[in-house]
Parts: structure tokens; C-alpha cells; sequence
């Protein structure tokens, strides 16, 4: 089927995107894996920078009844599982039917495939019960299933914390929130001193003074260290939840599902005292090691990539129009960096307009600087950061952009 | 504390930190070089869970030699019902 | 369009007949008078240095055998070893479908392989025959035709009719019109030959230098003195070159003028469905495939979309026409997932037979390459006859007459007059 | 397991539709995922590793981890966390022959 542009993913970015183009009289279409559409805006739930809560689910509702007003053809259980310059879209039914078409031609493609969570290998983590905090919250915020009756959070960053109380306000027993175990090959996750840098980011949002002070901490590498080692020893409660900064988990443990996890208190030198090892009963167990772009089309195109851990790994080079270094491949959304759902839409935003460009729609220079000042916007208002650092990350992609900056994808 | 030899890094495939280890003191040095060695990264997430694991893994223990990809990204970039890519008329 | 040719693997010419089968048989008992226990070592040792050029499957298997046989081997391979189309094929180690003249070859394979296996070389080796298929009353014919030569050149084969093919296959179509099945026939999984060939050598047989480019050779007359690369001169007694499609560029570093040419080969892999729904390998329906050991239906096979370069990219249209040429074949499959697909390159030569043996103009340069698509299943018959070629070549071993004989049409150089000898790069 | 009492999240009328889990005929509420449809009837386990036998459930949640793959009849290999639950539905933890 031929159509003007494919918008892969239907999220806040691709939904934005697809609007745009069906506003200036494109023809698009989104696809999306899932079958319902919004992605990750689903199971949001937390308050808001305009005070109130933010309803993702009510967002995610808006962005697609304006695509489709627009005209956009919004197809769910949809996998795209390769583009061909030119360009080609292959989907599959997800549901093996056949009744849809296999392929849609176009002239531009929008990947806007967000993003997925890092892995935090736990012994026990492979037990019925342990999941990442992403499908946790949409089995809470969308299914309206409980996880667990009783569940532990493992990683403390924005949002392992979100989930946490978003756990809390469903109705389960949210345990604590710990460190994952300190090993080597889950990186920084563990780590006493990471951990307070990423709490920086989120100490606008949580009333908690201690972690306004760990923010502050942020400022000085020696009152960082000292933070470190002098934290509460109980923890802290950040909203209504235990938050352990320095007891980490050692294990999970069940038969055939979780029944229990081995938690102890982490040392001065980063080392768990095993000898004060306990035990706590739960059967959930929610793993967090933050998100990092998801950026698998474009990586089997051979697109220029450049790795910033700000942004949360490798993401696809794309210019000042979100174009990448493939023509007529345009990425929007988190793909481009892990920075929230606000930003993700004005990115979608600019990247529709620069597709209609591309399609040779009239597109005014002036409407191109504004979408970019509503991205810079976005960004300077967004209060979660997801990473330390990913507004300056992203403002630096202009200059990696012009130099180049290419790593093997 | 160790990286305990028994911890799953590859869920899909269940292998385990010192199967890994294993190959690369048994000369592997790449990701490809691992996952022929141990079957890590071949199950339908195809690395796509484990891969950073994965690679802090392998640099932990050895220097990859300039130049070396990681695992490969190919295509399908996720699985697909065989019965979604049959040839159209 | 005109109809595919579906057999996919079955290469008998029409010109094959009773006598060339009868010859075959004989040539197998040649062969394997000569190389039959030959993983077992010999007490010989300090024979002199090999160096083998190139890390593939063949490389690998050469560089055991060679060791067996008392050289002190090094291997010198570019990137991975086993990194290309060796780790990334059917896995088939199979007799039925090649010609005639190779048929002794591959079952002198076949029992090297086992032959291997029993030494600890470990490859899930499977004996789990293998099937032709039919699709046309056509084909069953030219399958009978061909089955009757077969049991001629030794191989034993039976004639399966199409409800017999359903209870080997219980997912079979019933389309299908029988089957040619050679009980023999083995497959293995080439990740774990790889990677137990590996461990094998670096126990002490052979010294491996990968990651390492060979940018030349250093000669003294018509004799190879060291083989230059990017880490340092390997000093060398014998030089073997077993770089796959890579050889006609390294061979033209002395002058040598192979005709191997690149051509990518496609295959797909599917999730793990329950082991042995599909025990033997299958062929037909212009593809090849077969389960592994884990469970994962893997299927490739030939096509007009290969191209002549070492582009090792999938493309849609090749996962398009294998996948549904597959499910014509186990329709039942259809909601079974493809979790990957990979491409090799294999060494087509002119004729589609190896170049093996030594090299034109050279006293202690041996070749080993250009197996167009079966060297998985040549390489441990063809690691065998390489290193008996270079024992030859250092005047260390007399092959039979027979043997010498066999060999003779797989002389590397075939192709083209042999240039005068002359070196590049070094 | 379900969530009938949240304090900010908008009450949900659903229908219920029938489907069933191995032997077991099951509720579900239409919209939901297998994997939650699975886990309100209190069963984590959706499919048993191939080599090991290990018992496996959901992990991430999004389509992207393949732990949670359950085999439908007459569809395949599905998602049970993007999948959405439907009437008549025969679900299983895999497909041809049961676990090797």
C-alpha cells in the first residue's frame, strides 16, 4: 500500500508526528505493536510541573483522537520488522491474520519506537514474580492488576520511584526500594554514589529534604562522598515509600515463583555486610536500571549513531529536523534520548513538520522555529530528568550533528 | 562480592556468568566470539536484554580487539510469525 | 517464469551413469584405505612449521589434522575464527545430492566426522539421515533415477512414498510426493564445531593468531619462506590457504590465480518448538532445512537474489520467498516465530568442486578452499587431505596412486594457467 | 489481584469474555493483556524454559523480551503482555507437542 509517510511507534512522539503530517494533508499511517495506542503515556501517573497529577492515559487519549481526526491511520498489533530505503515499511499482523497489508511504500518514515529498560541482573531474577518497574506499571496503571501483594523496588532512580508510589497508591505493600546488588556487571545501578546523582534530578518533585540535600550534594564530589556514607541509616520515605539507599538485594528466592528476597545493609566501601543479611517475604519483585533508547530499525539501516550515557546509551545522529543520517529516515521520542513524554511530543512535533517539508509540502521556516523553540521549551520545563545531564546531552546533539561524531551502531 | 558464576546473564538461552567467563579466558574475545562459545544472545530476544550485560562482561575480564562489533543487530528486528512473511501474489 | 529447479541439493548431471557410480565406490575405498583413522595421532612429531591461512571451518579441521599428522601449526586468521559462513550454515553433513565425483569425498567426510566425534571433538553430530523431497511425479521420478545410482556408488538410500514421508515428518504437507531418504547422512550444530576445534588446538596442538591480517608473503625461489601479517613475519616450513571466498585475494599474493568467486548465502532461524518434529535433514522445494539440537528450525537455501560480493546483509525478499517456500513445505509452522535472519558467503568455483591440493609453482604452498557451499560437510575430509597434501608437499608421505589420482581434477590452478610465480607484498 | 479501589485512577466498565489456559477455563475483563488476565486468576507461570523446565512469567512488560510467549491456537507464538485477551481463546504454554 502506498501512503505519504510511516510514522513507526505510536507513542506520544509518533502520534504527534502522524498529526502534523495528516494536518497538512498527508497521508500517514502508525504502527504500533501493541494494540492499543499512547505507549509508555498508558501507565503514567505522577504529578504534574502544572501541579495536579499527569494522566497519561487522558494524554495518550487526546494525541490519538487528534491524529485520527487529522486523518492518520492508526494501525495497532502491528510489527514493522524492517525498513528499505526507498521506502518500505514490512509489518506483520501480530496476530497472524491476513487481512492488513504486509507493506506500506512511502516517501519519508518517522521512527519513533521510544524506549526500553536496561537489565539488572539479580540472582533469582529469571523466578515468576520479578519484572522491570515498565511492566509493572502498566500492569497496575492500565490492566488494573496488582503485580504483587507484597513487592520489593530494586534501583533507585526516577522511575523505580514513580512506580514505587504508584504501587503504593494501587493497593500493594511496597517493602522498600534497594539498591540492586552491587556487581560489576549492573554497572553504576549499584552504586551508593551514582544512585544520589540520579536522585538529584528528581529532588524538585519529591518533598523530601534529604533528597534536596542530596541534590545539593550533586554540586561537590567530596560532599557527594560524604553524602554517600552519612545518609540516614533507616532511609527515607519519599512519598509514603521506604527508600533504602544503602541496603542493596543479594538474591530472590522462591520455588517456581518469588517468595522472598535477601536484603543487607551496604558498607562504606560499597560492599554488602553480608553478615547482616535478612530475609523479607514478597511475591514481586520490580527491577529498575533505567531506559535506554530502543533504536533497532535504524541500527539494521546502518544510521550514524552517537553514545551519550545523558541520553541513555547509543541513539541515532539526527540533525536540528530530527533527521537521521539515512535520508528520509526521521527519529522522534525517547529513541533520540530517554527525556519523558513533554519532550517526546514536541520532538514528534518538529519531525512531522520536517517530514511534510521533505514530502514537498509547503512548510514555513517560521512554523520549523517554532516547533524547535517548543522542544527547547519542553526541555527547560520537563522536571524529570531521566538522566543527569540529558537536556545539555541533547542541546550537544547540534554539535555531534555538524562534527559527525559517528560510532559503529 | 563476586559476580556470582551461577547468575543468568542470557535469560532466553539460561546462560550463566561463568559460562561467559569461561569462553573468554578460553581465548573469545568478542561478543560473537561468546555467544558461538555459549550460546548467549540466540534466543528470541535475540540480545536484546542481555547485550549490555553482555558487553560490561567481556570488557570486565578482556580488552576486545580494536575495532570489534558487538552483537549484531539483524533483521527481523523482532520475531514474526512465519505465516506474516509469505511471499504476496 | 519458468519453474524453479526445486531439487535443491541433487547435482547429478545427466550424464551420470551406473559406471561413474561403480568408480565411486571404488574411489571411496581408495580414500578411506588412506585417511581412515587419521584423527588418531601419529607418534610422529617436529615435522616442520605449517601455517595455515585462515581460521573457517576448513582452516580449523586442517590445522587439527596437520597436528595429528606432527606439524607445529599456527593459524592466522583475520577476524573471528569460524566468524563467516562457518558458524553460519545448514549444518549439514550430507552425501546425498553431490555428484559422483564428489560422493567418495563426502562419505569419507562423513566418517571423519564421526571419527572426530568419538576423538572429543564435540559437534552434536547427529546421524539422522536425510530426505529429498518431492513435489512433482516429475521430480519422484528423477529421485528414483537418481537413488538407483546412489546405492551404486555405496551410499545406501531408500525410496520413501508419501505417507511413509508423513510418519518420518508428522508436520509434513501431504502434497508432497515422497522422498528419496539416505539414512547416513548427519547434520551438526557448526557454533559448537567451531568453537570445540578451538579448544582442541589452543590445548596445545596449534598456536592461534586471530584478529590479524596476512598482508603478504616472504619467498625464496618457488619456496614460501613467512607469511607476513599486521602482528609480525610467521615463520613457515609449509603454507596452507584455507580462506574461503577470501582465497582468490590472498592466492593473488603469489600469483595465484584461483577462481573462487563470493556468493551470499541466506538463512533464517525460528524460535525453539518442541525437539524433533523435524529429525532428518530435508531438501526439496528449493530450500534445505533442519531442527538443531535446541529446537530451532533453521531453513536457506539457493536463489536468484544472491549476489556476487561479500555483502552479508538479509534482505526481505530473500526471508519472503524461504519463508514461504518452508511453510509449503510444514504449513503447520505458520504461527512458529522467526527470531533471526543471517548470511553467509560462500567460495563458488567454476565447477563447483573444491581447489585442493598444492599450488602451481609453488614447492610447500598448499590450497584448500572453494567448497561453493559445502564446506561445513567437506571440511573434515578436506582438513584430512590437506594435511596429507602438505605432507606430500615437504616429502614426508607418499600418498597411494589412487589417491593421488582422485586428486588430481582438484588441482587449485585448474581454472587458469598458473601464472609464473611471483609475490606481492612481500 | 485486581484494582477495584484507586483513588486516581477513573473506574473501568468491562465485559467479561471467556478463555481458557492450558486445562483451565478462565474470566477475563475485555482490553486486558493475557499476562494480566493470567496473573488476576493468579497464575504467574506462562510458559516453562525449553532446556531447563525453569518456570518463566512476565518480565518486561512491553513487548520486547519474548519471556512472556505463550502459543494461541490457530495464531502461534503470541506476547501474553501485548496480547489482548479475547473471547474463545485457547491459550497454551507451547505449541507443538507441549514442552520438550
Amino acid at each position: 500500500m502506498r501512503v505519504d509517510a510511516v510514522v513507526v511507534g505510536g507513542g506520544p512522539a509518533g502520534l504527534r508526528a502522524a498529526t502534523e503530517v495528516a494536518r497538512r494533508g498527508g497521508d500517514v499511517v502508525v504502527l504500533d505493536e501493541n494494540p492499543v495506542f499512547g505507549g509508555k503515556l498508558l501507565g503514567q501517573l505522577h504529578e504534574s510541573h502544572a501541579g495536579g497529577w499527569w494522566r497519561g492515559w487522558e494524554v495518550a487519549a487526546r494525541l490519538e483522537a487528534e491524529a485520527r481526526s487529522a486523518g492518520a491511520v492508526l494501525r495497532g498489533d502491528a510489527g514493522v520488522w524492517a525498513l528499505e530505503p526507498g521506502w518500505r515499511a514490512r509489518v506483520a499482523d501480530l496476530l497472524n491474520r491476513g487481512d492488513q497489508p504486509a507493506a506500506y511504500e512511502a516517501g519519508a518514515v518517522v521512527v519513533a519506537t521510544g524506549a526500553c529498560e536496561k537489565p539488572v541482573a539479580v540472582p533469582g531474577w529469571t523466578l515468576p514474580g520479578v519484572m522491570t518497574v515498565g511492566a509493572a506499571q502498566v500492569l497496575t496503571n492500565v490492566h488494573r492488576v496488582r503485580p504483587g501483594r507484597r513487592a520489593l523496588v530494586v534501583g533507585i532512580d526516577p522511575l523505580a520511584l514513580t512506580v514505587a508510589r504508584q504501587l503504593a497508591l494501587a493497593g500493594v505493600e511496597v517493602v522498600g526500594v534497594v539498591l540492586p546488588p552491587p556487581l560489576g556487571l549492573n554497572a553504576d545501578a549499584g552504586s551508593v554514589r551514582a544512585t544520589l546523582a540520579r536522585l538529584g534530578s528528581l529532588a524538585s518533585l519529591a518533598p523530601t529534604p534529604w533528597l534536596r540535600m542530596a541534590a545539593a550534594a550533586l554540586e561537590s564530589g567530596l560532599v557527594r562522598e560524604l553524602a554517600a556514607r552519612v545518609g540516614p541509616p533507616g532511609g527515607v520515605r519519599v512519598w509514603g515509600v521506604p527508600v533504602h539507599h544503602r541496603t542493596a538485594l543479594l538474591e530472590v528466592q522462591g520455588d517456581g515463583r518469588v517468595e522472598r528476597v535477601v536484603l543487607a545493609p551496604v558498607g562504606a566501601d560499597g560492599e554488602p555486610v553480608t553478615s547482616r543479611r535478612r530475609e523479607v517475604q514478597v511475591d514481586a519483585v520490580c527491577l529498575s536500571g533505567g531506559l535506554m533508547p530502543l533504536a533497532e530499525l535504524p541500527a539494521v539501516l546502518g544510521c550514524g549513531f552517537a553514545r551519550d550515557e545523558r541520553l541513555g546509551g547509543d541513539v541515532p545522529l539526527h540533525g536540528p529536523d530530527m533527521e537521521s543520517t539515512v535520508p528520509g529516515l526521521f527519529v522522534a521520542g525517547d529513541v533520540t534520548g530517554v527525556e519523558g513524554a513533554e519532550v517526546a511530543m514536541a520532538k514528534g512535533r518538529l519531525a512531522g513538520l520536517a517530514v511534510c517539508r521533505r514530502l514537498g509540502r509547503e512548510v514555513r521556516d517560521a512554523e520549523i522555529e517554532a516547533a524547535r523553540r517548543k522542544l527547547d521549551r519542553a526541555r527547560q520545563e520537563a522536571k524529570i530528568e531521566f538522566y543527569p545531564g540529558a537536556r545539555q546531552a541533547a542541546g550537544a546533539m547540534g554539535q555531534r550533528w555538524r562534527e559527525v561524531a559517528w560510532v559503529d551502531p | 562480592m563476586s559476580d556470582g558464576p551461577e547468575l543468568i546473564v542470557c535469560r532466553c538461552e539460561e546462560v550463566v556468568v561463568r559460562e561467559v567467563l569461561d569462553a573468554v579466558r578460553a581465548g573469545c574475545r568478542t561478543l560473537q566470539e561468546v555467544k558461538m562459545a555459549t550460546r548467549a544472545g540466540m534466543g528470541p530476544c535475540q540480545g536484546r536484554v542481555c547485550r549490555t550485560l553482555l558487553e560490561r562482561l567481556v570488557t570486565l575480564e578482556a580488552a576486545p580487539p580494536e575495532g570489534a562489533a558487538g552483537l549484531t543487530k539483524r533483521l527481523p528486528v523482532h520475531p514474526v510469525p512465519l505465516g506474516q512473511l509469505v511471499e504476496e501474489e | 517464469m519458468s519453474e524453479p529447479r526445486r531439487l535443491t541439493l541433487l547435482k547429478l548431471g545427466p550424464d551420470a551413469g551406473p559406471e561413474a557410480a561403480l568408480a565411486a565406490a571404488a574411489a571411496y575405498d581408495e580414500l578411506e584405505a588412506a585417511f581412515a583413522g587419521s584423527v588418531r595421532s601419529s607418534a610422529r612429531s617436529g615435522r616442520g612449521r605449517l601455517v595455515v591461512v585462515g581460521g573457517g571451518i576448513v582452516g580449523l579441521m586442517s590445522a587439527y589434522f596437520a597436528s595429528v599428522r606432527g606439524y607445529r601449526v599456527r593459524l592466522v586468521e583475520r577476524l573471528s575464527p569460524g566468524g563467516a559462513a562457518s558458524g553460519r550454515n545448514g549444518g549439514g553433513v550430507l552425501v546425498l545430492g553431490h555428484t559422483l565425483d564428489d560422493v567418495p569425498f563426502n562419505r569419507l567426510s562423513l566418517r571423519l566426522w564421526a571419527e572426530l566425534a568419538r576423538a572429543g571433538v564435540a559437534s552434536e553430530l547427529t546421524v539422522s539421515g536425510h530426505v529429498m523431497l518431492a513435489f512433482s511425479e516429475q521430480e519422484a521420478e528423477t529421485l528414483r533415477g537418481a537413488g538407483e545410482l546412489y546405492l551404486a556408488a555405496g551410499l545406501p538410500v531408500e525410496w520413501l512414498d508419501s505417507s511413509e514421508v508423513r510418519r518420518l515428518l508428522p508436520h509434513v504437507t501431504a502434497e508432497q510426493r515422497g522422498g528419496l531418504r539416505c539414512p547416513v547422512d548427519a547434520q551438526a550444530y557448526p557454533f559448537r564445531a567451531v568453537s570445540s576445534l578451538l579448544s582442541r588446538l589452543r590445548d596445545g596442538r596449534a598456536e592461534l593468531i586471530t584478529h590479524t591480517r596476512v598482508t603478504g608473503f616472504r619467498v625464496e625461489g618457488s619456496r614460501v619462506r613467512a607469511v607476513i601479517t599486521e602482528a609480525g613475519d610467521v615463520e613457515a616450513d609449509a603454507v596452507l590457504l584455507c580462506a574461503g571466498p577470501w582465497s582468490a585475494e590472498v592466492g593473488a599474493m603469489l600469483g595465484l590465480p584461483l577462481a573462487i568467486s563470493p556468493r551470499r548465502s541466506q538463512i533464517l532461524v525460528t524460535e525453539r518448538v518442541a525437539t524433533r518434529v523435524v529429525h532428518p535433514f530435508v531438501t526439496g522445494n528449493s530450500i534445505y532445512l533442519r531442527q538443531t539440537h535446541a529446537g530451532n528450525l533453521m531453513y536457506g537455501g539457493g536463489g536468484t537474489w544472491e549476489s556476487q560480493s561479500f555483502d552479508t546483509s538479509s534482505t526481505t525478499t530473500a526471508i519472503a520467498r524461504l519463508t514461504t517456500r518452508f511453510l509449503e513445505v510444514f504449513p503447520a509452522f505458520r504461527g512458529v516465530q522467526l527470531i533471526r535472519a543471517f548470511a553467509g558467503t560462500v567460495d563458488l568455483t567454476p565447477d563447483a568442486r573444491p581447489l585442493l591440493g598444492r599450488a602451481d609453482g609453488w614447492e610447500n604452498v598448499c590450497v584448500a578452499a572453494g567448497f561453493s557451499g559445502h564446506g561445513f560437510g567437506w571440511s573434515a575430509a578436506a582438513g584430512a587431505i590437506a594435511a596429507a597434501c602438505v605432507a606430500r608437499a615437504l616429502g614426508h608421505e607418499e600418498p597411494a596412486a589412487g589417491v593421488s589420482r582422485l586428486l588430481e581434477p582438484l588441482a587449485p590452478c585448474r581454472h587458469a594457467p598458473a601464472a609464473r610465480p611471483q609475490v606481492r607484498g612481500g | 489481584m485486581r484494582i477495584t479501589d484507586h483513588p486516581l485512577l477513573p473506574a473501568l466498565s468491562r465485559r467479561e469474555v471467556r478463555f481458557s489456559f492450558e486445562v483451565w477455563e478462565l474470566v477475563a475483563l475485555e482490553g486486558e493483556s493475557i499476562a494480566a488476565a493470567l496473573l488476576a486468576a493468579g497464575e504467574r507461570v506462562l510458559r516453562h524454559h525449553e532446556r531447563t523446565g525453569a518456570p518463566r512469567g512476565l518480565y518486561c512488560g512491553i513487548g520486547h523480551c519474548l519471556e512472556c510467549r505463550v502459543w494461541v491456537d490457530d495464531v502461534g507464538t503470541v506476547r501474553a503482555c501485548t496480547t489482548r485477551v479475547e473471547d474463545g481463546m485457547s491459550v497454551r504454554r507451547s505449541g507443538f507437542g507441549g514442552r520438550p
